[in-house]
């Protein structure tokens, strides 16, 4: 436990200290530890997790609805494309750039990027359709130098350098854990087809024979998505590790 | 959820359907509009959209069925009333005593907030569906999951008037881990055997069924209009009751008492055609006939209803005295009558073969004590 | 029950009354004894954005009555509409300067609730992040303390000094200010040894430019005579009016979280508590000076402790059960699929965490089967000692309402949620 | 009999010849000078402008220094304060010259914005005074000599620029009175309150001065200035600096204008082109003061004289040392905080006070011993 | 705003008066919400503001651009509006983070407001919080848009036609939320755990016996942490009693269970003088009918809780006899809907899926 003594300004040392005051402001006129980045037309060199803008992968997609479900602010709605999927579109005007989406998306279709000085007119225009997310978007870049915060010896040095700062970092891939449904209670089952109808890469397939309802999980096709466990009214469906690479 | 086998592929068998067109319209023009639907809402529980809406204040219906129902046919497999095998007597039991709960008061021996406090404790469930009303007596349906919660909630004593207990009970199988309790009039426990029949996981998920004796039941809404226009204010309505003949209204200041008789005009039809007074197919059935005021009749009829039966004694939360079972008798042979009210086409196939074996051995019985007296 | 879906009637009219939540008989009273009654409203370049209400005799205060409310953002009310793991997010929105400590009073709720034990690697990056935002915070109260009293370098100086904090806090988690980084049972990334050694690094730098930083205001006479005697709060008016963190240290008591109920790491970490029993604003401001130079050699000890530990391994395994091989350094991929569903068991978890400008309450209700809170509790700094700060007020001159103002660390985002 | 001042004195004033006997000689550009003249009209012009009284008012103290001055100092003050917080300050308005015309560009916003007059201020007042109060700021440059050029040369001109220049603050006080709004009001009383704090010492070490020299005439102040008055008596240098700190309420005395505490206290209703004439008062108040005091104790005008340029040295030097003043008033804001009104006013009143009567009593001794030596 | 800058295009000294306006926007003084942290970083040294003639100014008389901080509350929604008026002609606004947008985290919230509903809005500035760049960029976006006479966002995404990947044959089914709300659970505060922490059995055995026959029940819910269950009549009495050792109040909280028809009020104490008190927390709660929600208040022991109740009675209601301030709002404005904490007071529902219109 530290003590903390307030001094007492007796009229030498508030002397003392007008003239360390003083001396120090003469210093900084003198020798400035200038730290500004001008922006419009120097830009700062942000790390490559930076969270900014974010691009889309449509082929990779699942159609899985998790990041729409773990967005904090509601800002991913899934959009209903031309091909019957649905994808994520974003509405910068909610996004808080947590990036939670990023973090949740199975099969990496979500990759941040470095976009983050961007200004919009009106409201409308902030909403993204899922077309607008694929090809990294044109903004208004004016600057020639890139700064870099780099500390030498005991101190802060701004390093200048003139090339443009590449904005879209390349993000490899990250781990995923292959995983397909399967039916614990078969006995249950009310053969309604909700699944069928809400499986995105129709897996699951339903034909009725006479008095009966056959119904069939296509291993090789489902991803793993977990939607028809979500659906399915009686939660009778499970998704199970595939075991072989799965390891 | 214990072994379960982990399929890819599996067959599901579906009714076959009486009328041309969506399931939903052969449940309508078959069950519901014949008067036969008793408002179990078993349809109501197991229909995938969630189309079908069972609220105390109308018939069973599904608004915009013509899109919305995806002809699964989950509902005619739900309901007990599309095969109508009516039941009736006082059916096979196990026990038959009258018990007086110490802890509980309610409508009379409170026999079924008992049971089932207990069989929580036993951990035979973890949770109960009880049906509570709010403070204009419409019926609420609350999931108890433990005794104390139970003395916080006003569920004790009879409502009269339907409740949709089965879609709470889906909810409630859903999460459960140990195992669901339900307490139900003839027409559910009735509904959730036939559920139990058709799906497996009502089978694993439900312990316990609690039966009540029953005459008839009423829409909350008829049942309303009828006891204003008697003169019964619900909002300082205590206590309803049907004993000897006569439905009694005990309100804060007043009382107001009349023969059951008048109320038949807001039977609803479901009633009229139900001839199951005893609750046939319930572990345990309570019920006031049959045995002193205060205390409840209780018809043990399956082993979990003797197990909890037997905690109950040991633990001496109840005291117990004699049921003369002529009196229930008599009631379920006033119900029996009702039989003639089934229009004939609806009984299903399996009843009628039997009710001929029951006439021909009648006829053999009485040829030969006619055959005696002759001689 | 009446289901009303909360309607919001707006555009906003310019308004016609003048609403103020004041006892009904203040206003007569003090125009019958002659005072003042001034206004210090929201958009007053010295106030902050809250009314503060004084009623005054010539230049001294008889009574201050604050007007909060004006940044309520009604975080109870949503947090009860939301995931677990969304409420992180929210729950640090308070106080965004302190991101460290603010979300992980939160986390350690559930961590608690859960019974989880969180790995020794993501302990001691969590006590880099909370001490990082600690500094943050107090450069900032610094240099609003500084533009309260005309300073000018006062204030460019501490947000100078901010700007490697952020650099560092961006190289951490990815983003400036608001990094949500700290997530139940661990961290999201694991932090490579180069951004450590950045961070190491930046400690010097702050040591080095705070010794100007003291010559030209701490020991400022100008800002000594303004700040020496005024405000003050004894030791037990502090506790009465239920004054927390370093504003309560200011006033003599010796109560600080991180040393009572030790969490994270602060137990295997070497620091001191500064304590000075004046109690008047300067003392209070001398109190978080001293904190950041504690601060700064907590974060040197944590860097080295982490210098010397395996990379990876920065989420609990209790928490990831089935995706523990695959998820424990990096949760990318299986954050919806860990956290989606996180159901915590019935009861109330109350979890204690020393934020930057004192004792942050987190009280979260479960009701053990719906994944949303059935009632989330928090209480921020702001809104403990908002009480100590009136009472300080009373008795002083108009011209040290910004003084007092600025030694607080008055920030009322935090203190209306 | 005074011979009355008929019309021919007055052509005789206004013709070119008296303009030519006390003209600016400025030998580097003497040839163009001579060719100017002979053009008839521009002549006249060009005559009349090199005329050293016209000279003073137009070029140097007076309009043209003025402006720029006032253009430089905010820019120049703005740049330093910047530098010392580490930081750019305004660059990009002319990125070449390191935004110079910055307040150029504040200006003719302030020009073009709309003048706002709120509902009860008094209309009439509210806008003229801030007009008015260039009189008492402008009034001193015509007695303020730079070497050889000086607009009226009087024996009393160092007390007619003292009494002009306390003047000031009544200005002020009218301008708070008239936006009548209770900030305003507070900001007058404590303008009135600094100004008997600060006036008072502001004229105690200006008298001392006297005291030194002998003589309250400006021009002759200087000529005797063999030794900078600073020398002479340091501790008027310090008190006249701090006085004129409070004058132009500059950091650590920024109280009438506190804009945190009181935002910008008298002016605080001003907007538009009413606002930028007011923000410059306090501007144009520290330069006439930072001449004054590089008359009094750096002996303005009068330094090593630059062959070429002949009256026009004096000028420079008198320019250079006022900016050496003004520079080192802009250097303090970057350093203190602001004090509190009780506190100000005790140090003026108690220490500032002292200091002054101490610079009397030196001023009385070098009068009374070396009247000779500096006569 | 279009008429500013109208304004500002017209008239033959129109260079001028761009060009004036554009190298000085200063931004009034107007702190709203949290965004507050990154202007001041874009007005410090680290980016500084003012190389663009930007000088963060008091008064709102002498500025022409608000920048809208973040959140604006009902509250705070009339003072933007008063600023607003306030301002001299040529006055543009700037809103800056998500709240300040579509409410971002917040956009469900019973206390907010849109800036864009309550003032004309130039552009709009997306992040929480965005970071200074972007708000020099919006600076820089203005300064365009008074110069040419026409905004233009500064952002342009190019079409990427999804007919390549492959099909689906008909419109899928939409999956329910993943939020499960239990319908009436029950709410236990006193859920024991067996924690070792013997300094606290002694503590409840001291308070066992000094409050006698005061309390239903004293469970220790976890290490440092007991909660005890009373009588809203015995409350005072044992306030009394635990005010000698306890010297201030942590939490004043209240739960609302509307399926059980009462109020939970809980008060969490603890103390700073005695030394081996200060992790510990005491829980006091007791259970009040929703219908007459009244509960006694205890800022005679501890002052420390009355701004504490007063937000209790804002959010739920409940009416603390003894606390002066009772009736009044504190943290709400006056047309925010009442005790919005309420269970049965609903938000707007996330929506996960845009409708298709057809």
């Amino acid at each position: 436990m530290i003590k903390i003594k307030v001094p007492k300004l007796k009229m030498l040392d508030s002397v003392k200290l007008h003239v360390d005051a003083l001396l120090t402001g003469a210093k900084e006129a003198i020798r400035p530890g200038t730290i500004t980045i001008e922006y419009p037309r120097e830009r700062r060199k942000l790390p490559d997790n930076f969270r900014g803008y974010i691009l889309f992968s449509p082929e990779r997609c699942k159609s899985c609805w998790q990041c729409s479900f773990v967005c904090p602010a509601n800002a991913i709605k899934m959009e209903l494309a031309s091909n019957n999927r649905y994808y994520p579109s974003i509405d910068y005007a909610k996004c808080i750039f947590c990036h939670f989406c990023v973090d949740t998306c199975p099969v990496t279709a979500l990759r941040p990027t470095k976009i983050h000085d961007v200004v919009y007119k009106d409201l409308e225009e902030m909403y993204t359709p899922t077309e607008g997310m694929v090809n990294p978007p044109k903004i208004i870049r004016e600057e020639k130098y890139t700064v870099e915060y780099v500390v030498e010896g005991r101190d802060l040095i701004l390093k200048r350098t003139r090339e443009m700062d590449n904005l879209i970092p390349e993000i490899e891939p990250h781990a995923e854990v292959k995983e397909y449904s399967t039916c614990f209670d078969p006995e249950s089952c009310l053969a309604c087809g909700l699944c069928v109808n809400s499986c995105p890469v129709e897996a699951i397939s339903i034909t009725t024979v006479g008095q009966e309802r056959r119904l069939k999980i296509d291993r090789e096709k489902c991803y793993g998505c977990g939607i028809c466990v979500n659906v399915c009214p009686m939660h009778i469906l499970k998704l199970v590790k595939r075991p072989e690479e799965g390891g | 959820m214990g072994t379960q086998t982990e399929t890819l592929e599996w067959r599901v068998k579906i009714p076959e359907k009486k009328i041309e067109g969506k399931a939903w319209l052969n449940l309508k023009k078959r069950v519901i509009d014949t008067g036969l639907c008793t408002h179990c809402s078993a349809c109501a529980l197991v229909c995938p959209v969630g189309g079908i809406i069972s609220s105390p204040n109308q018939e069973i219906d599904f608004p915009e069925w013509e899109e919305n129902c995806i002809d699964c046919g989950a509902c005619i497999r739900a309901c007990h009333r599309w095969e109508y095998t009516p039941l009736y007597d006082l059916g096979d039991y196990i026990d038959l005593t009258a018990g007086k709960s110490k802890r509980f008061k309610g409508q009379d021996g409170a026999m079924v907030t008992e049971f089932m406090a207990s069989a929580l404790e036993m951990g035979l469930i973890d949770r109960a569906l009880f049906v509570g009303r709010d403070d204009e007596w419409r019926p609420v349906i609350y999931h108890i999951r433990s005794v104390d919660q139970l003395k916080n909630t006003r569920v004790t004593g009879t409502k009269y008037s339907y409740a949709s207990v089965l879609p709470e009970l889906k909810k409630a199988v859903e999460v459960t881990k140990k195992g669901v309790g339900v307490i139900g009039t003839p027409c559910i426990v009735t509904g959730v055997r036939k559920l139990q029949s058709e799906f497996k996981v009502f089978r694993d998920k439900i312990n316990l069924v609690v039966g009540l004796f029953c005459m008839e039941n009423f829409y909350y809404y008829q049942l309303r209009a009828y006891l204003e226009q008697k003169g019964v204010d619900l909002k300082k309505l205590v206590k309803m009751d049907i004993t000897k003949g006569k439905f009694i209204a005990t309100m804060t200041d007043s009382k107001v008492s009349f023969p059951v008789k008048e109320m038949d005009e807001i039977v609803p039809h479901g009633c009229e055609s139900c001839t199951d007074f005893a609750n046939v197919l319930a572990d345990v059935s309570v019920g006031s006939v049959g045995s002193k005021a205060g205390y409840s009749t209780v018809v043990v009829r399956a082993e979990v209803g003797k197990k909890v039966l037997d905690y109950i004694k040991d633990k001496g939360y109840a005291d117990f005295s004699k049921v003369n079972p002529e009196i229930i008798e008599k009631l379920t042979k006033l119900k029996k009558k009702r039989i003639k009210n089934i229009p004939e086409e609806y009984l299903s196939v399996a009843f009628k073969e039997d009710r001929k074996k029951n006439r021909e051995n009648k006829e053999n019985k009485e040829n030969k004590e006619n055959k005696e007296n002759t001689e | 029950m009446t289901e009303r879906e909360v309607v919001l009637d707006v555009p906003v009219q310019p308004p016609t009354d003048l609403f103020l939540p004041i006892p009904k008989k203040f206003l007569e009273e003090a125009y019958r004894g002659d005072d003042y009654v001034v206004l210090v409203g929201p958009q007053h370049p010295g106030s902050g954005h809250m009314r503060l209400i004084l009623r005054i005799k010539g230049d001294v205060i008889l009574e201050a009555i604050p007007d909060p409310g004006y940044v309520h953002r009604c975080m109870e009310k949503l947090a009860e509409n939301r995931l677990y793991i969304q409420n992180i997010p929210l729950f640090e929105r308070p106080a965004i300067m302190d991101t460290g400590n603010v979300t992980l009073g939160y986390v350690r709720a559930i961590e608690n609730a859960l019974d989880v034990e969180v790995p020794e690697r993501a302990k001691y990056i969590r006590m880099i992040l909370a001490e990082l935002s600690r500094i943050g915070t107090h450069l900032y109260d610094a240099g609003i303390l500084a533009v309260f009293l005309g300073h000018t370098t006062g204030f460019m100086w501490p947000f100078a000094l901010r700007e490697p904090i952020v650099e560092a806090i961006t190289r951490i988690s990815g983003v400036r200010v608001t990094s949500s980084f700290i997530i139940p049972g661990g961290v999201r990334r694991d932090v490579p040894w180069k951004t450590l050694e950045f961070v190491r690094k930046t400690t010097f730098v702050l040591e080095k430019r705070l010794k100007s930083f003291e010559k030209i205001f701490i020991r400022n006479p100008t800002v000594i005579e303004r700040l020496k005697d005024v405000g003050v709060l004894s030791k037990e008016e502090a506790i009465k009016f239920g004054v927390v963190g370093p504003f309560l240290r200011a006033s003599g008591v010796e109560y600080d979280v991180r040393a009572v109920e030790p969490y994270e790491a602060y137990d295997s970490v070497s620091w001191e508590i500064p304590i000075s029993d004046h109690g008047d604003s300067y003392s209070r401001f001398l109190v978080r000076v001293e904190e950041i130079a504690q601060s700064i050699s907590i974060i040197r000890q944590a860097v080295n402790e982490l210098r010397s530990m395996p990379e990876g391994n920065i989420i609990s395994e209790d928490i990831l059960q089935e995706y523990s091989e695959v998820a424990s350094s990096d949760i990318r991929g299986f954050f919806f699929k860990v956290f989606g569903n996180l159901v915590l068991p019935s009861g109330e978890f109350t979890s204690l965490t020393e934020a930057a400008r004192g004792t942050l309450l987190y009280s979260i209700i479960s009701d053990g089967e719906s994944n949303i809170p059935y009632r989330a509790r928090v209480i921020t700094p702001g809104w403990y000692y908002l009480k100590g700060f009136m009472e300080a007020l009373r008795g002083e001159r108009l011209a040290d309402l910004q003084a007092i103002y600025g030694s607080f660390g008055y920030f009322p985002p935090e203190a209306d949620r | 009999m005074p011979e009355l001042f008929g019309v021919s004195d007055i052509l005789d004033v206004i013709s070119m010849q008296h303009f030519v006997q006390n003209m600016v000689s400025i030998p580097l550009i003497q040839p163009v000078i001579d060719f100017l003249l002979q053009i008839p009209v521009l002549g006249y012009i060009v005559a009349l402008i090199l005329w050293k009284p016209m000279f003073a008012l137009l070029i140097f103290p007076g309009l043209m220094t003025l402006l720029t001055v006032l253009l430089f100092i905010i820019w120049f003050e703005r740049k330093l304060t910047a530098r010392i917080q580490w930081r750019k300050g305004p660059l990009e308005v002319l990125r070449w010259a390191g935004g110079v015309i910055q307040a150029l560009a504040d200006g003719l916003r302030y020009f073009f914005q709309e003048v706002i007059v709120h509902r009860d201020a008094h209309r009439l007042y509210f806008l003229q005074f801030p007009i008015l109060i260039f009189i008492p700021v402008l009034l001193p440059l015509l007695f303020i000599p730079a070497g050889t050029i000086v607009g009226i040369k009087s024996p009393y001109s160092l007390a007619i620029t003292v009494a002009v220049v306390s003047l000031i603050p009544v200005f002020i006080v009218a301008i708070g009175w008239a936006s009548n709004s209770r900030f305003a009001y507070i900001g007058t009383v404590r303008e009135a309150f600094m100004y008997f704090a600060y006036e008072i010492p502001f004229i105690i070490s200006v008298i001392s001065m006297i005291l030194v020299y002998g003589t309250a005439d400006m021009v002759t102040i200087v000529e005797r200035q063999a030794i900078p008055g600073i020398i002479l008596n340091p501790i008027a240098a310090l008190v006249f600096f701090i006085t004129t700190v409070m004058a132009t309420s500059r950091l650590p005395f920024e109280i009438p204008e506190a804009d945190q505490e009181i935002a910008f206290g008298p002016f605080v209703e001003y907007s538009g082109i009413m606002f930028g004439l007011v923000m410059t008062i306090a501007y144009e108040k520290m330069y006439i003061l930072s001449l004054l005091m590089s008359i009094l104790f750096l002996g303005g005008g009068n330094g090593p004289a630059i062959p070429l340029l002949g009256d026009i040295s004096g000028v420079i030097w008198l320019f250079i040392k006022a900016m050496a003043v003004m520079v080192s008033l802009a250097f303090l804001r970057s350093i203190y905080a602001r004090l509190r009104l009780d506190q100000a006013l005790r140090v003026s009143w108690t220490t500032i006070m002292k200091i002054s009567l101490v610079s009397l009593a030196i001023g009385v001794i070098i009068n009374l011993t070396t009247v000779g030596v500096v006569g | 705003m279009d008429d500013s800058v109208d304004f500002l295009n017209s008239g033959i000294f129109a260079p001028f008066k761009k060009w004036g306006t554009k190298w000085s926007l200063w931004p009034v003084h107007l702190v709203t919400a949290c965004c507050g942290v990154e202007l001041a970083h874009a007005y410090a040294s680290g980016y500084d503001g003012e190389r663009l003639g930007s000088l963060n100014y008091g008064i709102a008389r002498q500025t022409n651009l608000i920048i809208v901080e973040g959140a604006i509350t009902r509250k705070m929604a009339r003072v933007l509006k008063i600023t607003y008026e306030q301002m001299p002609e040529p006055k543009f606004v700037i809103v800056m983070g998500a709240c300040g947008l579509k409410g971002g985290l917040f956009w469900n919230g019973y206390h907010m407001v849109r800036p864009s509903d309550v003032v004309p809005v130039d552009f709009f500035v997306p992040g929480c919080p965005p970071t200074p760049e972007s708000l020099l960029r919006a600076i820089r976006a203005l300064q365009d848009k008074i110069m040419s006479g026409e905004a233009r966002s500064t952002i342009e995404f190019e079409k990427y036609d999804l007919s390549g990947i492959k099909a689906r044959s008909e419109q899928p089914l939409v999956p329910p939320s993943p939020r499960y709300c239990s319908p009436t659970p029950p709410i236990k505060l006193d859920v024991p755990r067996d924690v070792d922490w013997e300094f606290g059995e002694k503590l409840v055995e001291e308070m066992k016996s000094e409050l006698k026959g005061l309390y239903k029940s004293i469970t220790i819910t976890d290490k440092n942490r007991i909660a005890i269950h009373v009588e809203k009549k015995d409350v005072v009495t044992i306030a009394s009693k635990l005010s000698k050792k306890f010297d201030h109040v942590k939490n004043v909280n209240v739960i609302d269970i509307p399926h059980e028809d009462s109020f939970i009020v809980e008060y969490q104490l603890s103390s700073y003088s005695v030394k081996e008190l200060m992790p510990v927390i005491v829980n006091i709660f007791a259970r009040i009918p929703r219908s007459d929600a009244r509960f006694p208040s205890l800022t005679v022991f501890w002052p420390s809780a009355d701004y504490l109740e007063r937000e209790m009675y804002d959010l739920f209601g409940i009416w603390f006899d003894g606390n002066p301030a009772m009736g009044e709002r504190f943290l709400l404005a006056p047309d925010t809907p009442e005790f919005p904490l309420r269970k049965d007071r609903k938000l707007r529902e996330e929506q996960y899926y845009e409708e298709v219109k057809q």
